[in-house]
């Protein structure tokens, strides 16, 4: 983090996590409020194979300047999070449940039309693949000017001088003489770059990032996390940020949200999740990192390789933790009742995972390699072969 | 490990002609996807071939196996038994895989076999994926249905799938486990080289390190070598012996992983490194920041081919700039040369900074941490255009602020030709005109760059000055 | 090569094609005894005189007695000067027959063009819209309704019901009613309706799948995501990239249609069109006049598959003229 | 490599690194497959017959009645007497090379038959419309053994179908019930008769048979030329291809109905010459799109995946690359035939067609000046023949679903 707001801004976020204080801007809103609130976040589809749960009752807040990252590997539902907030998600097939506050007022209780001047004009998106992001049929400069029109009522030629400096604000170079091209002229890189710019038409409040870098080369990525940083700083953004990398989540995040099958793993400040990982998710995939043990002590125990296993059917979750089938550290109680209840384990930092109580260190997560996990694993066992014995 | 490489590739190189226009117009375009390529695998060994997209290592592993044929060069593979052969009097060698013929070739791809990126087309979804795999030893010869599917239900299991796998079909499996499934082609011939091809970028992090595992596994059980490209760069370090770094079809870098990557030699490398984010949230975000994009392998750069983009690109004698206004300045030379800035875009420029109040947006704060002054919008048109390409408003060296004041006035007069002239001639980089070589720096690492070479100005050997 | 090269090509090729097929044409007409050579053996036989000698008579008339390639030239020649002979089934020159039918053709082939091209992708894309709801099912039945029934079958029960039993319309196509007057549109109304049911169905579907393509696109969840209405998104994001592959099966659909259907619904509803000008040609055995309608029809063909292709070419902006192959 | 100490017990275990690939080198793998044998095995007797209908049999006389009289095999009695046409050995020869290419396969692969299966009949009209196909195939195929040729009768004309009736003084002669001077139906004729006096029923079962052989032939030869210069266009490339690309430019400006009646001005045509000219210009959309399908499988991995097993490309191509590209031109094939069947029937319609056969469009043709009041001419067939066409587009929107690999990915998910 090069801006120097971003430390203090992730020491009062972990603040409001709790529910208090804020870092209002003073764009007018009530400062109470944080800038997005999400409780009880539920998207789920209809299918031929049943409802399929893709979000299951998750809850996050974003403040102004600060970048929370939602992180989690393919099917963890941070896509259809996100997307669910401003109703991108078709409905039906899909169906979004739960409260979605922004700047105090309920999104999700409002019509489309009400929904959508808030799209755009104070929520923004960039999404994963540049590629397909914009319509090869137009212009940038067309795609930028029907952005800002949509919002606003200004003339062609004004509308054209701001788009042409938005994209010098996000670093494309030349963008008097590209403006008129279309994108399949424009690099990978370049392309991400007028995402962001569309986005920062109507200066937004929020930018909602999903993948961002992901079909990116790593240096063009470095250029983009550096732009969005930069920006976060210069027009006081909230940053929601979705990622599957870790590594990125540790280099622009100022609050980090773990999702696994749907729900919430564990939350905190970045510097104490990668550091004081608590769900034994959070441990295993940070151990899965190639390359990088050097960088960190704290994964240290487990052992270095992959999660045995794969995600569970999301139109038929298991029972109690989500993670419980490919946990080392699951119990026969891991697997009963609802995904566990969050516990504060840290300033800020909380965990949903039976192992802890309230006020507990990160680290008092029994060593699985150790022969008591052993013990409990094939307790586990054999509570599932219980379990199928009695069907 | 023995002396005599297992594959020793040398200048090799793949240009794609593509044809433009139809039945009656025919115009060829080059694409230099790989450049002179060299390298040697050992047997054992693991060799990582890294870089961005683009940048032809993929093009490298399909002509080390002769699924693209290459324009030049010789890939020399003494695996399979073949090893201890000389070069024939006429300089070609019993062994090289882009002279062999049809039987010779048939042989070689028992001994050297692929994994490819995307498991979800890496098998045929109409057949199961036992006779999928099974198809190689029946093209070898093995007419026995019975014994070739014992032995692809043996190499199942090896895998860490299970036998009854067998008679499934692709789409029943999930993205790791069909590269497990790959994995199982790939060994079924039993081959001393594997080359693997991204192997685990399209999966999901905690699928990857189990097929990391399992290439490490198996490379251990049956002696084989690897012929890593992967464009992460985590992923190599985590595999890899050794590694080369590749730009723009040629290679960089090549050396011990350990040393590529802590005492990177080619500030291409560099860049690279910097540029992949740490696990360590406390980490300040510098990165070396790379400008422009990476060039048409059409129409490559002169000289030194990352010299349009280098950080650490050489100033000529007599121009002693911060480095990096130099390479802004070389930026805008570049971008008026070819046609990119002109006249007419620079017009557009003016006026959108007269209509938007203050300096553009973004510029402010990174230009003024450098060491020169910033134009503000309030002087004239020309402060405006060197505002709006990141110049200086003035430079101490007096030389090149007139050669630049020259040719922003012949800009906003219409004159591109003249700026043009005027930027080429004043601004130049020997990086532009000396094809580096490479240089050793320690065992077995060896670097492509004009700093290493003391006989030009700037060429000092400037990596140790962090 | 920039717009005016490709241009220039591309017409440069439609004529390259327009002469192999009148070439082939000629081929099979060189190859075959010519039926009015025929006609004018059995004719002298019928009337005791020596067929060989008419026959050999009329080959000198019609010209056959040339070497090949002479005839071969004579005939590219007339067909690229439009002298294409005298019908003797009209007693008029091919061409001007050929001219009074189009006048008739275009009657109702206008606005079934019109019609269709408007309104096909505009129902397309709005079952894409609705996909899998009831709209949507009612507009894919619609589709598959139209191009599944024959246009001559559907034509006749068409006036079986409004022409016999209804009396709405007339029975058969009275020719004296001015161009532009109520009752010819009421009399076109049938025809005009048949033939769009049938090529609506078509361009219809081949909206719908390439613009459920689009629906699904990063794009529209881009134009969503900036707020744009739906309305709009679908008009601007979905409609624009749909012309692109619709381009390409556009004209070919219409054609493949108004060559079939122009012939059967004309001669179904007596209009004395193209395709009943050939229609009756070839019962009278007129051999200029098949000859003269089916080099229009072709032409037709291949002027369509030129602007079909150049359309395709203005419509996608990711092709550069450079890289267009023919 | 192996640590193993017995060299003789590796020989023999079934593990992949201690094959001695060397002594299996040169063994010869490109076998002709069994379905191929059966498939030569069964179409011989055919083509046979074939051979002995052209070089033996007489100018009036049919190849049963030439073959029975040279080997005095009662073959009438198997019902054996009718005349066989080309058309009809070409039917029976892409029968058998459907049953062996396409039915078989599914039976030898359950696993990935019932794959496809539960894909497709998910969609309910697609599964009604294979059954209707099946009734109009099975009707077309055992039509014909069961009922007598379509007869005129002069005298039965007009018959209503069964359960209507019509005014006694349309009819000649009332083959039903006569009640209160209006003639009923009978099931003699179910759909009752033509003014000739011909059953619409038999009439619309013969019909099946000629659709069933448009359908059948020209789907083989379109796909037959189609996958041949496709596959041969994006595996040759440079001239060959620009050459082929062309010849499908030109096939698919020509507008085959005009030509056809060209041809038939000319030479007078039969069901064969329309089959002929019909795929003979029906395959440039299948060439165009196998190409393209064939350029895009190859760059699948699993097609360098062959390539890289050392395989020859003709083994690639015919094992990885066509069969890919066949399943999803299935789709197309399924499209064209409707147009076939279409062409066929208003040309029928016109007068222009076979007047030796009995298809759809000839029994609407015949009934058209008798519409206003006996209407079932018209109808019966036009609605199968509405049916027909309706089917094979709902079947082929269904198989689309079932192969598309989109699709595939799309239910992984």
């Amino acid at each position: 983090m090069t801006d120097n707001g971003s430390g203090a801004t992730a020491d009062g976020s972990g603040a409001t996590a709790d529910g208090s204080g804020a870092t209002a801007d003073g764009s007018g809103a009530t400062t109470d409020d944080p800038l997005l609130a999400v409780e009880g976040l539920r998207t789920t589809f209809e299918t031929e194979a049943g409802d399929l749960v893709a979000v299951d009752g998750i809850d996050f807040t974003v403040e102004r300047g600060e970048t929370v990252c939602l992180v989690g590997e393919s099917g963890s539902g941070k896509t259809v999070a996100v997307e669910s907030l401003t109703g991108l998600i078709d409905q039906p097939p899909g169906r979004i449940e739960g409260s979605v506050r922004f700047r105090g007022a309920e999104l999700t209780a409002l019509p489309p039309k009400a929904l959508r001047r808030h799209r755009g004009a104070s929520i923004a998106y960039v999404f994963q693949n540049p590629q397909d992001a914009l319509n090869h049929c137009y212009t940038v400069g067309w795609q930028l000017i029907e952005a800002i029109q949509v919002h606003e009522d200004v003339s062609d030629a004004a509308a054209r001088a701001r788009a042409i400096d938005l994209l010098d604000t996000v670093g494309v170079p030349d963008p008097a003489g590209r403006i008129d091209e279309y994108p399949h002229q424009f690099s990978g890189g370049e392309k991400q770059r007028v995402m962001i710019a569309m986005a920062l038409v109507t200066e937004p409040d929020l930018l909602v990032a999903d993948e961002p870098t992901t079909a990116l080369d790593v240096t063009t990525q470095a250029g983009i996390l550096q732009l969005l940083d930069d920006l976060k700083a210069e027009y006081g953004l909230g940053v929601l940020f979705v990622t599957h990398d870790l590594a990125t989540v540790s280099q622009i995040a100022d609050r980090v949200v773990v999702l696994y099958a749907g729900t919430v793993m564990e939350r905190g400040p970045v510097v104490d999740v990668f550091e004081r990982p608590a769900h034994p998710y959070t441990r295993a995939l940070l151990a899965c990192l190639p390359g990088r043990e050097s960088d960190l002590d704290a994964v240290g125990g487990a052992e270095r390789g992959g999660i045995a296993g794969s995600l569970p059917d999301p139109t038929a979750p298991p029972d109690g933790c989500r993670f419980a089938p490919r946990c080392a550290h699951a119990e026969s109680a891991c697997s009963t009742g609802d995904q566990p209840p969050e516990v504060a384990v840290g300033d800020g930092h909380r965990v949903s995972c039976i192992h802890y109580d309230p006020g507990d260190d990160p680290s008092a997560l029994p060593d699985p390699t150790e022969s008591a996990a052993e013990a409990e694993r094939s307790s586990v066992e054999s509570a599932r072969q219980d379990v199928i014995g009695d069907e | 490990m023995s002396d005599a490489p297992l594959l020793s590739v040398r200048d090799l190189t793949k240009h794609y002609t593509t044809t433009r226009g139809g039945l009656f117009s025919r115009e060829t375009n080059r694409i230099r996807a790989v450049d002179g390529v060299s390298f040697d695998i050992h047997p054992g060994e693991a060799l990582g071939l890294v870089g961005e997209s683009g940048c032809g290592k993929s093009t490298t592993a399909s002509s080390v196996l002769r699924l693209t044929e290459p324009t030049a060069g010789d890939v020399i593979f003494n695996g399979g038994g073949r090893g201890g052969a000389g070069r024939n009097d006429d300089g070609t060698h019993p062994n090289d895989v882009t002279r062999f013929d049809r039987n010779e070739l048939k042989a070689f791809r028992r001994d050297a076999q692929l994994i490819f990126q995307d498991p979800a087309s890496s098998f045929d979804p109409r057949l199961s994926v036992g006779a999928s795999i099974a198809e190689l030893p029946l093209v070898h010869g093995m007419t026995d249905a019975e014994r070739r599917r014992a032995i692809v239900e043996d190499l199942l299991e090896r895998v860490g799938l299970s036998a009854d796998e067998y008679d499934r079909y692709p789409h029943e499996f999930s993205g790791g486990e069909k590269q497990r499934l790959a994995l199982a082609r790939a060994l079924v011939l039993n081959p001393d080289l594997l080359v693997a091809d991204e192997p685990v970028s399209a999966l999901d992090v905690s699928v990857q390190a189990d097929i990391l595992r399992l290439i490490d596994d198996l490379r251990a059980e049956f002696g084989l070598s690897v012929l890593f490209i992967s464009h992460d760069i985590s992923v190599v370090r985590e595999v890899c012996d050794r590694t080369a770094v590749m730009y723009l079809g040629e290679i960089v870098e090549v050396g011990p992983t350990e040393a590529v990557f802590e005492t990177p030699q080619h500030p291409y490398t560099e860049a690279l490194l910097s540029a992949v984010p740490t696990l360590d949230p406390r980490s300040s975000g510098d990165h070396i920041r790379l400008t422009g994009s990476v060039p048409s392998p059409a129409d490559p750069p002169s000289g030194c081919r990352f010299h349009t983009r280098c950080h650490r690109v050489i100033q000529p004698d007599g121009i002693d700039l911060d480095q990096s206004v130099w390479r802004r300045v070389l930026d805008f030379r570049e971008r008026v040369v070819a046609g990119e800035i002109d006249s007419a875009s620079v017009r557009e420029r003016v006026r959108v900074g007269e209509a938007s109040p203050g300096p553009p947006a973004g510029r402010s704060e990174r230009a003024a941490a450098d060491d020169t002054e910033v134009g503000g919008p309030d002087t004239d048109d020309a402060a405006r255009v060197r505002a709006a390409y990141d110049l200086p408003a003035t430079f101490r060296d007096p030389d090149v602020d007139r050669a630049v004041a020259d040719a922003v006035a012949a800009l906003l007069s219409g004159d591109d030709a003249r700026a043009a002239e005027t930027l080429a001639e004043a601004f130049t980089t020997p990086c532009a005109d000396h094809a580096p070589e490479f240089t050793t720096h320690s065992d077995g690492h060896r670097a492509a760059c004009l700093r290493h070479r003391p006989d030009l100005p700037g060429g000092m050997g400037v990596f140790d000055a962090e | 090569m920039g717009v005016a090269g490709y241009v220039a090509l591309r017409v440069g090729w439609a004529a390259v094609v327009s002469v192999i097929i009148v070439t082939v044409t000629f081929g099979l007409l060189a190859a075959a005894p010519n039926p009015s050579v025929q006609q004018a053996a059995t004719q002298a036989a019928l009337e005791g005189g020596d067929p060989q000698e008419a026959v050999e008579r009329e080959r000198q008339l019609r010209g056959l007695d040339e070497p090949l390639h002479v005839r071969y030239l004579d005939f590219l020649t007339g067909v690229y000067t439009l002298e294409w002979g005298w019908s003797e089934y009209r007693s008029q020159p091919v061409t001007t027959a050929l001219a009074d039918a189009v006048l008739y053709t275009a009657q109702y082939s206008i606005p079934w063009t019109i019609l269709t091209v408007l309104f096909g992708p505009l129902i397309g894309v709005y079952s894409a819209a609705n996909m899998y709801t009831w709209r949507d099912h009612a507009a894919t039945g619609f589709a598959f309704f139209g191009y599944a029934i024959p246009n001559f079958f559907f034509g006749i029960i068409l006036l079986l019901i409004f022409g016999v039993w209804l009396e709405w319309i007339p029975i058969v196509f009275r020719t004296e009613v001015p161009a532009f007057s109520l009752a010819n549109a009421r009399q076109l109304a049938i025809p005009v309706f048949v033939l769009v049911t049938g090529s609506i169905g078509a361009i219809m579907r081949v909206s719908r799948n390439e613009s459920a393509a689009f629906r699904n696109a990063t794009f529209m969840k881009t134009a969503k995501a900036k707020g744009v209405s739906p309305l709009r998104a679908y008009a601007y994001h979905v409609m624009r990239p749909t012309l692109v592959p619709l381009s390409t099966t556009l004209v070919g659909q219409l054609l493949a249609i108004f060559l079939g259907s122009s012939l059967l619904v004309e001669v179904v509803f007596g209009i004395p069109g193209l395709g009943r000008l050939t229609f009756n040609a070839l019962v009278a055995q007129d051999t200029n006049l098949v000859l003269g309608s089916t080099l229009l029809f072709t032409f037709l063909a291949v002027v369509g598959n030129l602007l079909e292709d150049l359309a395709f070419t203005v419509l996608d902006p990711r092709i550069s003229y450079d890289d267009r192959e023919l | 490599m192996s640590t193993d100490t017995d060299p003789n017990a590796e020989a023999d275990a079934p593990r992949f690194d201690r094959v001695d690939w060397e002594a299996y080198a040169g063994g010869r793998t490109g076998r002709v497959s069994t379905t191929t044998k059966l498939f030569a095995l069964t179409v011989a007797p055919i083509v046979a017959l074939a051979g002995y209908d052209r070089v033996a049999a007489g100018e009036r006389e049919t190849v049963f009645d030439a073959f029975a009289a040279a080997t005095d095999l009662p073959l009438q009695a198997f019902g054996l007497d009718f005349a066989v046409t080309a058309v009809d050995y070409a039917f029976a020869a892409t029968l058998l090379l459907f049953v062996w290419y396409l039915v078989v396969p599914l039976f030898q692969h359950p696993r990935i038959a019932s794959h496809y299966w539960r894909r497709f009949k998910r969609n309910r009209p697609a599964l009604v419309s294979l059954a209707w196909l099946f009734v109009v195939f099975g009707g077309g195929l055992l039509g014909p053994l069961v009922l007598n040729a379509p007869e005129q009768n002069i005298l039965a004309g007009h018959q209503p179908p069964v359960g209507l009736t019509v005014a006694e003084a349309n009819v000649p002669q009332c083959v039903g019930e006569v009640a209160d001077g209006r003639c009923g139906g009978t099931w003699e004729y179910p759909l009752g008769t033509t003014r000739g006096g011909v059953g619409v029923f038999t009439g619309v079962v013969y019909g099946m048979t000629i659709s069933m052989k448009i359908a059948f032939i020209t789907t083989t030869i379109v796909a037959g030329i189609g996958i041949t210069v496709g596959t041969v266009s994006a595996y040759a490339g440079g001239w060959v291809d620009e050459v082929a690309m062309r010849a499908v430019d030109i096939v698919l400006s020509f507008p085959t109905l005009l030509f056809f009646l060209l041809v038939l001005y000319v030479y007078g045509a039969g069901l064969g010459m329309f089959i002929v000219v019909f795929s003979l210009f029906g395959w440039g959309g299948t060439a165009r799109y196998v190409r393209s399908k064939a350029l895009s499988v190859s760059e699948e991995e699993f097609v360098k995946a062959g390539r890289l097993s050392g395989a020859s490309t003709r083994r690639v191509v015919r094992r990885h690359v066509v069969p890919n590209t066949a399943s999803s031109i299935i789709t197309q094939l399924t499209l064209l035939i409707p147009g076939f069947l279409l062409a066929e029937a208003q040309l029928a319609f016109l007068g222009l067609g076979d007047s030796s056969i009995a298809s759809w469009g000839q029994l609407i043709a015949a009934g058209r000046s008798d519409l206003a009041f006996a209407p079932w001419i018209v109808l019966a067939p036009g609605i199968v023949l509405f049916l027909t066409i309706l089917a094979f587009n709902f079947l082929g929107d269904a198989l689309l679903d079932a192969v598309d690999p989109e699709a595939t990915t799309e239910a992984e998910r």
